[in-house]
């Protein structure tokens, strides 16, 4: 590249300044832009690993080509570069002393790169079903592959809920012939939901993973297994969170949020959301039960006992299934720490915490976990 | 003689670590003391010695690079010194033998829980045997904690969604003081707890849950009352009743069956659709991309929570994720379960 | 523009009127501005650190509940660190003598350096912003994923610590460029003071670290705003990074303290001895090791956080190097001081107080660097007194140091030295009895930002707070009398201290362009020369 | 003196209008030393997770659009050029041409954002969004979140760098209009010339690490 020398103008004192050419400018420009095109282009074709050192030295050279030329690095004072070439030295540090920590760690997090991602059957790309809560017979047996993998462990290949590992399931896994016990009525929809969210507390685990449409498909094949199901209500749909005039597979279902995102999410809410209020106790007219009595009978007396006593034993509670543990009385402590305890429970000690109470409902269970103690 | 010296403003020192611990402390401490003296003494004699005088006149030296060079040398000799002995002593008090018994912690805003291989929980309190090496596998459940024995010279972060783990082998029975040393928010200075260590009788008594312990002193200072009766249950001297459950194993195990782990992980080493569990934890495994994977707790967690991230070679990634489904207490079951397959 | 002073007038008496003030670019005024702001920043952290003391006077019975307390701690250190430390010297006295140490009429870029100040001005407002809302409980470490589920107000520090980083780094950049461009004749870098040195090695780390923080903050801000999980465990991310980020600019951040203050004791002590610096070159050099080595030993805060032994290994290592330059400067103040004439001048005594505390900081600093030493100390009051060491003893000692040395020129008037002997007591007295105590404390175990404690730390904690009032006390009495001085000392001479470096060839205070004369430089700026004793 | 209309005076505490330009431009490159590590912290951040994460950048990054990103890089390659054009004109006191060259330059840097605001529009629809906030089904690794974190951070930093580029060109454009630049003097234009390049220089690394990922 050639560079015209020019002399600035003689009242400066003879400063040098460097004016890159319009040609050379050009060059460069063009330089580069071919030089995207080799980056765009080599990461169409597999180099395995080298792939991403290539892509790194081709965007260095550009790096350089801009730096050295049209900032004009090269004919700068030697200085300049240093302090410039000094950050990225900098940079270097921060990056190898930071991944000495991180990639070292033991076992933790350390993983060698470039492993390929297993591809899932069906997930990438764009749907294939419009509107999938309509039966057709492609989503039928799309349905029936998908059942054949996801489901058969535990459902078994015909739907009997007899699957190799269903002995060991309580509750067991869903008789697909059977029409009883399907709490929330056999709907598509509901199925769907179940899908999306799993049961939690069972074997029952979470399908968000699967795109809408697979979750779709799986439905009409599980219904298909056992007569013509219930239908489906404009309501229900709604309770899903799907538009069934839209087009695409979720319909305007908001697109699922993975299960894990959406647990802790909830479970965050929960312990920060004290003052959500929800009004189930309301004192009754012509009912002596005030709310403090209605509350303590239907959410404290299973386990603390009728008169607070404690020393019930309580299985299953939270956490382990088989744990068996004797509840303690209801402890003498001042109104505060009560609301405290009764709001967050008490973590570790099998205490739930009752954050759907509000401040007034727990003051009326506060008296009335008093006169129960006289 | 001068370690006893100081040691007053130390801790007791109730493990082997912490005496080695102690030596290179004081070690310090004197060399520090030397230094002070020399630098500071250095500072206020030449104030005396050099202060302007009638008729004083300052000589001018402008460098001397025998002396810079002693200066520079020696105290990095010294420096190394020193490194090399901190090093060697937090080699030994990161490493944990293998035989050390395990106790599960979990931090939370703003209490100490422990969970004992046999199923039992506690809280605020964890009893271990004297003169056997405890390891602790710590994490959080929501921010930043450390647990910090001071007793034993030793301290680690405990982090939300990582395992980290500390161990100590305790040389004094009785109670030793835990802080949490990380700032949790509110009740940090509250987080407390203690390690009971036990001598060999109450050992057995905490295992086999019949007896109370009675009253258990602070460590170095003997008992007020050390009552024996016979119940059906352990009583922690918080108070907190402690009836026996199934042990660890037994509660993953359950687990394994309820949340339909086994459905496709056998444990008696046939192959369904995911890898058997038997003989598992410790060893390597080839992923589906021929890298090898060491099977420790951080894996199993990750595989049950982002099951498809390492896929063992020749199995399909078919696995749903648990994640947000399994409390940390489960976690810990389902982990000890699947290492006890042998 | 050019505005040449009339004979006799100086830079505080030129342009009148507070919008001369507020708008001016003369680097001096600028500088005194900054002076005004960082001690106004001082007193109100210092508030807050004797209601901590306060507070810890007992293990119950507190008047603050721990809330509160948790938001005082965190007040106090934010305060420090980001608006009184870091800008101290630097900005401050830095701003007033840098220039004028070279021989120069204004920094390389004037309304810059205003700029930075107006920025500097922006970032403490937002800052302090938050004590009016739900304040801010993170401690000024700001580690998630605490920082990330507070419910304080802790964006509006995080955005005023931010910005305030903007004026580091322009304060930096334009004495980076000062230094390099506009040194007087003959003042070569062999012959500048080493004050310069150590405020450009200064400037360097405030360049090269400081925009760290700031992508740190603006990722932690995004965490909070846009939920992007980075350093949330709960959305995959991992909070030791941001431990690695934040120290990654924090560490050095700690040089970019103490630097400008060695830079201080370097100047105060041979013209006090009337003596050449010993071993110009080993100290202008060390500053350039320590800014360096600043950059790579981050990770020794993170010993127990979970980072892997490998790097605890390495930082470790490295870490240990940091006490050689530290202790080449120490020892060459000590060798100064050898065969000279010294006066025991406010400036010299706030020296040898810098000593004092500082090694003893820099000693206890090789504990926290042995890896199983750091293991039990580290997050203990061990911690808290080391630093608090380190950076008052260093810091603020300096910048003590500084302030009586140059207050003759800065005002042209001259404090009374009696007065200022008494506050010098107090102060490190009230400093040792204060900080001390903790280190025992620390080292018995008891964890720093502890609202309460166990009733066995109740004696040395009653220590410290005791100390606490002398101190207080000793920083009141100094502004008493510099007060008083401002208005009614003695009239100062151009050079009382009989200085060589070229701000003493000025008037006192200097004229609006620094110097009545262009100043060439023909020695070297210690060239004590005994005949001139 | 020169054929410059605005005669500039350089400030009183440097010797000459040289020194002041080579101060300036060595604060300037001082300043794109801060923002190397800004962007630094960034680029640790990206490859702490895709250490970690491989083979979920591999699935996420199939997400954006490489066209639209080649398209974006081949306008701020050119651009780039534009700008440097436009130093070259300053410099030789061109002024309408300066004016031109700058023109085009903002025109270009336009057309960057205008196909960053299609790309953003299409990841919000698809629910591409911070770990927090997203809601795209497609993707099924759990951590696949983090990498439109690192996207939206990395590329939304980057767009402002565009926007304040966008600013300072406009206003070196209206100077010059003005006949405050001459062949003596035209530090602005050279120093935002500089800070336009360093921005080239970022998406030059962002667009292979982000898009071209394999």
């Amino acid at each position: 590249m050639s560079h015209d020398k020019h002399h600035g103008n003689d009242h400066k004192g003879g400063g040098h300044h460097f004016i890159l050419s319009y040609k050379s400018a050009t060059l460069v420009g063009l330089t580069l832009l071919v030089l995207t095109a080799v980056t765009v282009g080599i990461a169409g074709i597999d180099l395995g690993r080298f792939n991403f050192f290539v892509a790194m030295v081709v965007a260095t050279i550009k790096a350089l080509l801009v730096a050295l030329i049209f900032m004009n690095l090269r004919n700068d004072k030697l200085e300049n570069g240093i302090i410039f070439g000094a950050s990225f030295m900098f940079l270097a540090i921060f990056f190898v002393l930071t991944f000495a920590d991180l990639f070292f760690r033991g076992d933790v997090y350390w993983k060698e790169k470039g492993q390929p991602f297993p591809p899932i059957a069906g997930v990438v790309g764009k749907p294939k079903f419009k509107k999938a809560w309509n039966q057709t017979p492609e989503i039928l047996a799309h349905g029936k592959q998908l059942y054949a993998v996801q489901c058969v462990s535990c459902h078994g290949a015909d739907g009997k809920g007899d699957g190799p590992a269903a002995a060991a399931l309580i509750p067991h896994p869903r008789n697909f012939h059977s029409n009883e016990g399907w709490k929330n009525g056999r709907k598509l929809t509901m199925v769907f939901k179940t899908l999306k969210e799993g049961i939690p507390g069972s074997g029952m685990a979470s399908f968000a993973t699967l795109p809408a449409e697979d979750r779709w498909a799986v439905a009409h094949y599980v219904l298909s297994l056992n007569g013509p199901a219930e239908k489906d209500s404009a309501a229900d749909f709604a309770k899903i969170g799907v538009d069934p005039n839209k087009e695409d597979a979720g319909g305007s279902e908001k697109p699922t949020i993975p299960v894990a995102v959406a647990m802790e999410r909830m479970a965050e809410k929960d312990t920060i959301r004290v003052t959500t209020i929800r009004r189930p106790y309301l004192m009754k007219e012509g009912t002596a039960e005030g709310v403090g009595a209605q509350i303590y009978r239907t959410q404290c007396a299973s386990c603390h006992g009728e008169r607070a006593q404690g020393g019930v034993e309580v299985k299953n509670l939270g956490g382990f299934p088989n744990t068996i543990v004797k509840t303690s009385p209801i402890g003498n402590v001042d109104s505060g720490r009560f609301q405290e305890v009764v709001l967050k429970g008490l973590p570790g000690d099998l205490m739930p915490g009752h954050g759907e109470f509000s401040v007034s409902e727990i003051r009326e269970l506060y008296n009335h976990v008093r006169t129960l103690k006289q | 003689m001068f370690s006893q010296a100081y040691a007053a403003g130390l801790p007791i020192a109730a493990s082997d670590i912490a005496s080695r611990w102690d030596s290179l402390y004081n070690f310090l401490v004197w060399l520090s003391v030397f230094f002070f003296i020399l630098v500071v003494g250095g500072m206020i004699y030449f104030a005396v010695k050099f202060r302007q005088r009638p008729g004083a006149r300052a000589k001018y030296i402008t460098h001397n690079v025998l002396i810079e060079v002693l200066w520079t040398i020696v105290p990095l000799i010294l420096l190394m010194v020193i490194f090399v002995w901190g090093y060697v002593v937090y080699d030994d008090m990161v490493r944990p033998p293998s035989d050390a018994m395990e106790v599960r912690v979990i931090g939370k805003q703003w209490l100490w829980q422990f969970q004992y291989d046999d199923g039992r929980t506690t809280t605020g309190e964890v009893f271990v045997p004297v003169n056997k090496p405890v390891k602790f596998i710590m994490t959080s459940e929501d921010v930043l904690h450390s647990f910090f024995i001071p007793s034993f010279r030793v301290k680690q972060d405990v982090v939300p969604g990582m395992y980290t783990s500390v161990w100590f082998e305790a040389t004094i029975p009785g109670k030793h003081q835990v802080y949490c040393a990380e700032y949790c928010g509110t009740s940090h200075s509250q987080m407390l707890a203690q390690v009971v260590a036990l001598t060999a009788d109450q050992w057995e008594s905490w295992k086999s849950g019949k007896q109370l312990l009675g009253e258990i002193p602070k460590a170095g200072e003997t008992a007020v009352a050390k009552v024996a009766g016979s119940s059906d249950a352990v009583t922690t001297s918080q108070g907190t009743t402690l009836v026996k459950a199934p042990n660890l194993i037994e509660q993953g195990q359950k687990l394994a069956m309820t949340r339909g782990c086994v459905a496709c992980h056998s444990a008696d080493g046939s192959k369904l659709q995911g890898p058997s569990w038997k003989g598992l934890y410790g060893h390597e495994v080839i992923l589906s991309d021929g890298k090898k994977q060491k099977v420790d707790d951080n894996y199993i967690r990750e595989s049950i929570e982002n099951p498809n991230a390492k896929i063992v070679k020749g199995f399909a990634p078919l696995m749903p994720t648990y994640k947000g489904m399994v409390s940390e207490l489960e976690m810990n079951a389902l982990i000890q379960y699947i290492k006890s397959v042998k | 523009m050019s505005h040449t002073s009339a004979p006799g007038e100086n830079y505080l008496t030129g342009p009148k009127g507070l919008k001369s003030w507020l708008l001016t670019v003369d680097h001096k005024r600028i500088g005194l501005m900054y002076l005004y702001t960082v001690l106004s920043f001082f007193l109100i952290g210092g508030i807050f650190a004797l209601l901590i003391r306060w507070s810890l006077f007992s293990p119950d019975h507190k008047f603050i509940d721990a809330n509160t307390y948790n938001k005082f701690f965190t007040y106090h250190g934010a305060i420090m660190v980001f608006l009184v430390i870091i800008p101290a010297i630097p900005a401050a006295l830095g701003n007033f003598i840098l220039p004028m140490m070279l021989g120069a009429k204004d920094v390389a870029f004037p309304k810059l350096n205003l700029a930075s100040y107006y920025i500097f001005c922006i970032g403490a407002a937002f800052a302090v912003s938050a004590l009016f809302f739900r304040g801010a409980d993170t401690g000024w470490t700001f580690y998630t994923p605490y920082s990330i589920r507070t419910n304080t107000t802790v964006i509006l520090v995080l955005c005023g610590a931010f910005i305030a980083g903007f004026s580091s780094i322009l304060t930096g950049l334009n004495f980076i460029i000062t230094t390099h461009k506009l040194r007087a004749k003959g003042l070569t870098w062999g012959r500048l003071p080493l004050f310069v040195w150590a405020l450009y090695a200064t400037s360097i780390i405030q360049v090269l670290a400081t925009p760290v923080l700031a992508i740190t903050l603006l990722l932690l801000i995004f965490e909070r705003v846009f939920q992007i999980g980075i350093f949330d465990p709960k959305l995959g991310g991992d909070p030791v990074l941001f431990q690695h980020f934040f120290w990654f600019y924090s560490h050095p951040a700690v040089y970019i303290m103490i630097l400008p203050a060695m830079g201080v004791i370097s100047e105060v002590i041979p013209v006090f001895s009337r003596k050449p610096i010993f071993g110009y070159r080993a100290i202008a050099y060390s500053s350039f090791g320590i800014a360096l080595i600043a950059f790579v030993v981050w990770g020794h805060h993170l010993f127990v956080s979970g980072q892997s032994e490998f790097a605890n290994f390495l930082f470790s290592l490295i870490t240990m190097f940091v006490a050689v330059p530290t202790g080449v400067k120490v020892f060459s103040w000590i060798a100064t001081m050898y065969k000279g004439t010294i006066r025991f001048n406010a400036p010299m005594l706030y020296a040898f107080g810098f000593l004092e505390i500082f090694t003893i900081g820099g000693l206890t600093g090789v504990f926290l660097a042995t890896l199983a030493v750091d293991v039990h100390l580290t997050d203990t009051y061990f911690v808290v007194a080391h630093f608090h060491y380190v950076m008052v003893g260093g810091t603020l000692m300096g910048l003590l140091a500084g302030m009586h040395m140059w207050f003759p020129k800065m005002f042209g008037k001259m404090y009374s030295e009696g007065a200022a002997l008494v506050g010098f007591i107090l102060v490190v007295l009230g400093f040792n009895i204060t900080f001390f105590p903790q280190f025992i404390l620390g080292a018995q175990g008891m964890p720093r930002r502890y609202w309460s404690y166990l009733p066995e730390f109740t004696f040395l904690n009653q220590v410290s707070t005791v100390g606490s009032w002398f101190l207080g006390a000793g920083f009141l009495w100094t502004a008493i009398y510099m007060g008083r001085a401002l208005f009614s000392g003695a009239k100062a001479p151009d050079n009382p201290w009989d200085s060589k470096s070229l701000e003493w060839q000025s008037p006192s205070p200097p004229p609006v362009e620094n110097f009545l004369h262009e100043p060439v430089v023909t020695e070297w700026t210690y060239e004590y020369r005994p005949s001139k004793a | 003196m020169s054929q410059a209309t605005v005669t500039h005076h350089h400030a009183h505490h440097f010797a000459s209008a040289d020194d002041e330009f080579e101060a300036a431009k060595q604060g300037m490159w001082v300043f794109l030393v801060t923002e190397v590590l800004m962007f630094g912290g960034l680029f640790v951040a990206y490859g702490t997770f895709r250490g970690m994460y491989p083979e979920m950048f591999h699935e996420a990054h199939k997400m954006l659009s490489v066209p639209m990103g080649a398209l974006n890089t081949v306008f701020l390659i050119t651009s780039s050029l534009t700008m440097a054009m436009a130093v070259t004109s300053a410099q030789k006191g061109l002024r309408s041409r300066t004016t031109g060259f700058l023109a085009a330059t903002f025109l270009l840097a336009g057309c960057f954002l205008v196909v960053k605001y299609f790309e953003y529009m299409h990841k919000i629809h698809d629910g591409l969004l911070p770990a927090g906030f997203f809601t795209n089904h497609e993707l099924t690794n759990p951590k696949a979140p983090l990498f439109f974190s690192l996207y939206f951070v990395m590329t939304g930093l980057h767009g402002v760098h565009v926007l304040i580029g966008m600013g300072l060109i406009a206003w070196i454009m209206i100077k010059n209009q003005k006949g405050y630049f001459s062949p003596a003097f035209y530090t602005p234009v050279e120093l935002v010339g500089f800070y336009w390049h360093f921005v080239d220089l970022v998406w030059i690394y962002l667009f292979p690490l982000l898009y071209l990922v394999s």
